[in-house]
């Protein structure tokens, strides 16, 4: 009887590993497929689902215009759970079991690492779309958010002179992309005749900023440069007006609804960025048009980073109609002579380093916490 | 052969071959995007077993396992990828290893080696996990910090297939293992589980016992950690951390902890099926795996696997030999333990007060005296489990007062305890094995069904009846036999001393005067030195050559029977009016 | 180093040891009682938060969040011992486990309701009071005056009613409480009601502080477990001792050193501190 | 009207039966003395009838009400008090709250209760701020009886309550039994020690293998024949 039990277990696990197995092999021929990781759980999980959006809303509108090379795209989701094991398992699904034919990613760097050897075995295209610390190449691989130098060089010149600031502090988690951003800062304050009065650099997940803002207070400094990201940027702002702090803020990497949640604080505030909500140009009214009567009036409004995989989607159809297939090889030639006006104005990838030339903002923070846009640097090469 | 058959024998291990040869068939009939899934949960299926060897076989709560599974990746990728070529590789493999067991020592040593609680472990490994992760991050320039360090070299598979040199490995993992938890050292490995006082008290280096199976789980998972960094291709800091340990805790325990299969079931389902979870679900995935989780922790405790091996343990056979009488030196009349000005004190309270005891060759020697005079913390004194404050314990000229239990046992001291102290979970005969063992390591591989058992020791088991119940589990005995069964184990380890605390307590007139000429025939026929603790003054009278009289932590009267119960000072201390 | 960015400092040690204790204060009754390892306390103490930012939105006075949470949380935690917790009293492995899984939906059940996006809970004070010429915020002085309330009224339960008695015979030998007329049940229900509620009232403190979002929790749970073991089981002042020890040290690293080497310092004690401890679990 | 009714008890550890069909009646003010030897079930029948155990078959009656099915707690609530073979202390706690553990009554009962205790084991008065654990095995014991004595129960359970103890002290312990039995309470205990069985209890019973093989009452000659089953 025992023996009958554990022989029909068995059985049962074995199907289920076929059926897992089965659902697998089918491949429809009049679609093209792509895929999109984005944080959906987990820390990141604040800017995954509009970055889905923004996937979503793209290829329903390449499926407007004719689709791909006449065939309709199909979008596939994953959920890297904030975490680079899942992430580069999802990677798989999409790569390898739905043979999808690139694959976007909206998520932190550590996930795009390890699903890079997934990436490069599988010969598709990949594209990374959010911010990020720069530096990275792939003979298929594209990254379409701003870098430091980016968000840096055109813009830290403008505020040392127009705000009068000198004296910088640095506050950032202690991660790779904050660690490259202070590096380019610093060339870009001391290059300037500034000078940086302290930097402090806190695990993620930090929620009490006390030792670090008593650290600022005996610094004095004129600035500082936000590097701290996620929860714990909101976390930071609001203890350092608390405490009663005010000094000038400038940011790189904090969406518009985590400003909202800062609240007062945040006035004031300097960011640059390749996009805001509020960037008063028709194509951006029109896009935020049909985003709203696509996803309805409670949906997340589209920020910067989170919006980020909207353009190189685009770029991606525009690349394979150019091409007229899917090969890679030629695909990957056609890229870098497409450009895609979007919302936030012209992009269009390198074809050296892979990287996007973007338009740079400099967006204050207003006392209803709405960002307004002070200055427009133009398109900024990576 | 032989092995073979016995591991088919067992239902257990039928299943882990049906299981083999699933995966061993599931790429012919897969795609390679299956396989991988498959080839990456076989790794963690390893990384099971050895947390299911440290906290299911050794009773060693990790809740931060995932430190040597990421060590090992992390040790691996580093050193390979700095010093590159084949010599990289496989000194990457060597240290992946050796760091996590050097971390497993240096925290065993730290741990096992100090009277802590048994939670302690689980405070220290998860403390350690949350350590690794903060350091990997802080120590950016080594470890890639939060992104990670990718391009990890292949393992050298020698021409083998991935997917099939992964399975290789996991066969043979998984055989060791097996052959492992069922040799003579998997039962004291047990033993140690169960009770690790009696273990102790039995000779064993409990520590080292504990030090050996967690380093020996630690590299393993240090090895599952080199599989998994070269398979993926990435370590990220995710691999040391918190979350991890926690994950393959649960994969254990759905499986089933305490058994191989078990914990390999539980690895393999979860792994396999939650990318799917993911991509059919993936709002909301997270959540059903975790309503899994609970369902099975509060309903299904021993996990998934006890629903298909219902096999209970075996009523193995014993073949009890008998080693032919050693002929004892009789150098009689002579002390053997000598006690000088012994003292113990718990904080202010003193329990024993400048005691001095000396204790004759083959002399049976009772000692009584009020509740609270200090009996029982006197044997204590004498077998390590409390450190004197003051004074020496010499036993054949070595003094002992500082030693550790497990060393005094060698030294020739046996002990029973007040209340029963067994392996409950093991059988009549194994408890009998593990005495006889006389705290040596034993084998790694062979399962033996043997016992070998002192002349007297025998005589006992045949007195006691115990010879009949021999199959059964020692918690399974009534009281009396328990304390028979203890006291066998005690015997069995062919001490010089014997100290015996209340053996008839719950015990009927009876057998008590069984018990009473067994201890007599130890003392006189094979000159063995006997310490008796008793209440029952009409039983003292029928055993003892020798009574002593502890009063208020100090010696009130020593002497012969018939001198004690005259002594006036006894009637008014200890017998009342009567 | 001025006199006001030193007294600064020592402001903000005593509030980060007030944020441990009142974070691990809650945790510290459950664990000690009935030797449950909640991990989902700090998802808890998430739901406290997101009680304080309900009770902003609905407009109600911020100071009403210290009541209303707890009490919403105390009911939640009422319900959850009827259906999970009852069945994992004194098996600390398997409440481990299934607690963690509990976190896991009730981080993504906030989600849904609630969505992913961070929100605000407002401070009850916004003013500053002079430290030797620095500002410093009443909100965090308030954060002790909180704790040491939470002190002295666990204090006043557990020394000088029979309560203390009937919870700490019922922690050393159920089954005989039990058969001395004790309803063990009863008193673990209480009990986990009574941790819920700490962990909801913890959330609320905290809330003003930072920002309120599901995984919020996380971050807490880890530094509360570890100074509910460093103060041991059911023993006020030993967690007080605890909480002064762990969150004290933190800070001082994060101020000479840096952040990472706090955090890692509050690990370091926890390992040497508990195996130098006479009584532990 | 009898005090404790049992009728065809059956009871065990999970799917082991330890004792079976058990049959007793107690009026109220008796003693009832069980004996028998180790591992006979005598425990077991204490256990089951305090709620410990659960029942498998048959039903005990307490005051006429039906005990089986009720928790512990509510048949100690009935005013029954019971003093298990071991760990019937709390360690961790002083002497004094040992003796408050799950009393109910008002403050001045509880002191009387107290002083009525301290009458026959004045060690303990003494000790009162002491931590429990750190009593010798005699002291725990008499906390134990003391405990129940303070409680003033119409039914007392005592589980070998004179084990360890030595025989100067176990002649208090029959002078505070018959002190409580003077108050109309209701005894029923277990017992290895057959002189003490003589000298306070009024009826005996004697187990074996789970079940009652003789039951009498206690008089000339009951030593004789309780002895004589017990070295079977």
């Amino acid at each position: 009887m025992k023996k009958i039990f554990a022989i029909l277990v068995m059985i049962v696990f074995v199907g289920v590993l076929v059926a897992c197995n089965q659902t697998s092999g089918a491949s429809n021929d009049n679609t093209i497929k792509i895929g999109i990781i984005a944080d959906l759980s987990g820390s990141g999980s604040t800017l995954g689902p509009g970055a889905v959006n923004a996937a979503e809303l793209a290829v329903e509108e390449i499926n407007a215009g004719g689709g791909v090379l006449g065939k309709e795209v199909e979008l596939i989701t994953g959920d890297s759970a904030s975490d680079a094991k899942t992430a580069n398992d999802q990677a798989k699904t999409i790569l390898n079991k739905n043979k999808a034919d690139a694959l976007f990613l909206m998520s932190n760097s550590a996930n795009r690492e390890a699903m890079m050897s997934t990436v490069e075995k599988s010969n598709k295209l990949f594209f990374y779309t959010p911010i990020y610390e720069g530096g990275s190449y792939g003979d298929n691989m594209y990254f379409s958010g701003e870098v430091p130098s980016q968000q840096i060089e055109p813009v830290i010149p403008h505020i040392m002179e127009t705000y009068e600031a000198k004296k910088w502090f640095i506050v950032g988690n202690d991660y790779v992309w904050a660690r490259k951003t202070s590096e380019i800062l610093k060339g870009a304050v001391e290059g300037n005749g500034g000078e940086i009065v302290g930097e402090e650099y806190v695990p993620m997940g930090t929620s009490d900023f006390s030792t670090i803002i008593s650290n600022i207070q005996s610094a004095d400094p004129d600035f500082i440069s936000v590097e701290v990201v996620g929860a714990d940027a909101i976390s930071f702002v609001k203890q350092l007006e608390s405490m009663g702090l005010d000094k000038g803020l400038f940011a790189y990497n904090v969406d518009e609804d985590s400003i909202k949640a800062m609240g007062k604080g945040a006035v004031g505030m300097l960011e640059a960025a390749s996009y805001f909500y509020n960037l008063d140009t028709e194509a951006n009214k029109e896009y935020l048009k049909n985003y709203t009567e696509k996803f309805g009036e409670d949906a997340v409004r589209p920020n910067f980073v989170s919006n980020s995989p909207y353009e190189p989607i685009h770029i991606w159809a525009k690349a394979v109609n150019e091409a007229g297939n899917l090969e890679v090889k030629e695909v990957n030639e056609a890229l870098p002579t497409v450009t895609f006006s979007g919302p936030k104005g012209e992009v269009s990838f390198d074809g050296e380093g892979h990287h996007a030339s973007l338009p740079i903002f400099l967006g204050e923070v207003g006392d209803d916490l709405e960002v307004t846009i002070v200055k427009e640097f133009g398109i900024i090469e990576p | 052969m032989n092995l073979t058959r016995s591991l088919l024998k067992s239902n257990p291990s039928r299943n882990l071959v049906l299981i083999i040869l699933i995966l061993l068939l599931l790429p012919t009939v897969s795609t390679d995007y299956f396989s991988s899934l498959v080839g990456k949960a076989i790794i963690f299926a390893i990384f099971a077993i050895s947390l299911d060897l440290a906290w299911g076989y050794g009773g060693i709560l990790s809740l931060g396992h995932s430190v040597f599974f990421g060590l090992g990746a992390y040790a691996f990728t580093i050193t390979s990828l700095n010093i590159g070529t084949p010599f990289g590789i496989f000194l990457g493999i060597v240290l992946g290893v050796f760091v996590p067991i050097i971390i497993a020592a240096l925290v065993s040593s730290f741990v096992f080696f100090s009277k802590t609680s048994p939670f302690y472990i689980g405070v220290v490994t998860l403390s350690l996990a949350l350590l690794a992760e903060k350091m990997v991050i802080r120590f950016s320039s080594f470890t890639g910090g939060q992104n990670g360090l990718s391009g990890v070299p292949e393992f050298p598979f020698y021409g083998v297939p991935l997917y099939y040199f992964i399975l290789l490995i996991f066969v043979l993992v998984v055989v060791v293992s097996s052959i492992l938890v069922k040799s003579d050292m998997g039962k004291i490995i047990m033993g140690v589980r169960e009770n690790e006082e009696r273990m102790q008290f039995l000779g064993f280096s409990t520590p080292l016992v504990r030090t050996m199976i967690f380093c020996l789980s630690g590299s393993l998972a240090g090895f599952a950690g080199i599989l998994y960094a070269s398979f993926d291709g990435f370590v990220s800091p995710s691999l040391v951390g918190f979350t991890l340990g926690t994950q393959v805790i649960v994969w254990v325990a759905i499986g089933g902890r305490g058994n191989i299969v078990g914990a390999v079931i539980g690895a393999l389902l979860i792994n396999i099926l939650s990318p799917y979870f993911n991509e059919y679900f993936p709002y909301v995935w997270q959540s059903i795996l975790g309503l899994f989780f609970i369902i099975t922790v509060v309903f299904f405790p021993k996990g998934i696997y006890s629903f298909i091996d219902k096999s209970r343990k075996s009523a193995v056979k014993y073949d009890v030999t008998v080693k032919p009488q050693e002929v004892k030196i009789l150098n009689s009349k002579s002390n053997i333990l000598n006690i000088n000005n012994l003292g113990v004190s718990f904080g202010k309270l003193s329990i024993l007060k400048d005691l001095s005891l000396k204790i004759n060759t083959g002399e049976l020697q009772c000692i009584i005296g009020p509740n609270g005079a200090g009996k029982t913390t006197l044997i204590n004194a004498i077998t390590g489990r409390n450190n004197p404050t003051n004074g020496t314990v010499v036993i054949d000229s070595s003094s002992i007062e500082k030693e550790r239990p497990e060393t005094i046992v060698d030294k020739g001291i046996a002990r029973t305890f007040q209340s029963t102290n067994i392996v409950g979970n093991l059988t009549v005969a194994e408890n009998l094995q593990l005495a006889t063992a006389n705290g040596k390591f034993q084998s790694f591989y062979q399962n033996t069904k043997e016992i070998h058992l002192s002349p007297s020791t025998d005589k006992l088991l045949k007195l006691s009846r115990l010879e009949e119940k021999m199959t059964l589990l020692a918690s399974e005995l009534a009281h009396g036999d328990q304390q028979l069964l203890e006291l066998c184990m005690a015997i069995a380890l062919e001490p010089k001393v014997l100290l015996l605390d209340e053996p008839t307590a719950g015990l009927t007139g009876l057998e008590r005067k069984e018990i009473g000429k067994i201890l007599i025939h130890l003392a006189h026929e094979d000159n063995i030195s006997i310490l008796v603790i008793e209440h029952d003054i009409d039983f003292v009278k029928e055993i003892a050559d020798r009574v002593t009289v502890l009063y208020d932590g100090t010696i009130a009267a020593d002497g012969t029977v018939d001198q004690i119960t005259q002594s006036d000072l006894v009637k008014k201390v200890y017998l009342g009016g009567h | 180093m001025s006199l006001s960015i030193l007294s600064v400092v020592l402001l903000n040690i005593v509030t980060s040891i007030a944020i441990f204790f009142v974070i691990a204060v809650g945790l510290a009754v459950i664990f000690g009682l009935m030797d449950v390892v909640n991990l989902a306390h700090g998802e808890f103490v998430m739901l406290g938060a997101y009680a304080a930012f309900i009770t902003s939105q609905l407009g109600l006075n911020p100071w009403l969040s210290f009541v209303i949470a707890p009490v919403i949380v105390a009911i939640f935690g009422l319900f959850i011992e009827k259906i999970l917790i009852r069945h994992l009293y004194g098996k600390i492995m398997e409440s481990i486990l299934a607690t963690w899984g509990l976190g896991i939906i009730l981080r993504q059940v906030i989600e849904l309701i609630f969505g992913k996006d961070y929100k605000i809970a407002p401070y009850p004070v916004e003013q500053t009071v002079n430290v030797f010429g620095a500002g410093y915020p009443v909100y965090r002085l308030l954060i002790v005056v909180l704790a040491l309330v939470i002190v002295a009224l666990l204090w006043y339960l557990e020394r000088k009613t029979n309560v203390g008695v009937t919870v700490r015979a019922v922690i050393q030998n159920p089954n005989l409480s039990s058969a001395l007329g004790i309803n063990i049940n009863r008193v673990y229900s209480i009990s986990f009601v009574v941790g819920s509620a700490l962990a909801g009232l913890a959330g609320a403190i905290i809330a003003p502080l930072v920002s309120v979002h599901s995984g919020m929790g996380i971050n807490y749970v880890m530094n509360g477990f570890l100074t509910v073991l460093v103060g041991g089981m059911g023993s006020l002042f030993g967690l007080v001792g605890s909480a002064s020890l762990l969150g004290g040290s933190e800070s001082v690293f994060s101020f000479f050193f840096d952040p990472v080497w706090g955090s890692i310092a509050v690990i370091l004690i926890t390992i040497v501190f508990m195996r130098f401890k006479k009584t532990s679990i | 009207m009898s005090f404790i009714k049992i009728n065809s008890l059956t009871s065990g550890y999970s799917n082991t039966v330890i004792i079976r069909n058990i049959d007793i009646e107690v009026n109220e003010g008796e003693v009832l003395c069980l004996l028998g030897r180790n591992g006979v079930g005598k425990t077991t029948l204490l256990k089951t009838i305090m709620g410990l155990l659960p029942t498998l078959d048959g039903e005990c009656f307490v005051m006429d009400r039906k005990v089986s099915g009720l928790k512990p707690y509510q048949i100690a609530n009935l005013r029954v008090s019971y003093a298990p073979q071991d760990m019937g202390i709390f360690p961790d706690l002083s002497v004094g709250k040992n003796l408050k553990v799950g009393y109910r009554g008002s403050t001045s009962n509880f002191e009387e209760g107290c002083e009525e205790a301290f009458v026959h084991f004045p060690i303990l008065k003494e000790r009162l701020t002491q931590r429990a654990g750190t009593l010798s095995g005699g002291e725990k014991k008499m906390l134990i009886l003391s405990r129940c004595i303070v409680n003033q129960p119409r039914l007392l359970i005592l589980d070998e309550i004179t084990e360890g103890v030595q025989p100067s002290i176990i002649d208090k312990f029959s002078d505070a039994l018959n002190d409580i039995k003077k108050k109309g309470t209701t005894i029923l205990l277990v017992e290895q020690n057959v002189s003490f069985a003589e000298k306070v209890a009024d009826f005996y019973a004697v187990m074996n293998q789970g079940e009652i093989v003789a039951m009498d009452q206690m008089g000339r000659g009951s030593k004789q024949k309780i002895e004589s089953y017990l070295v079977i």
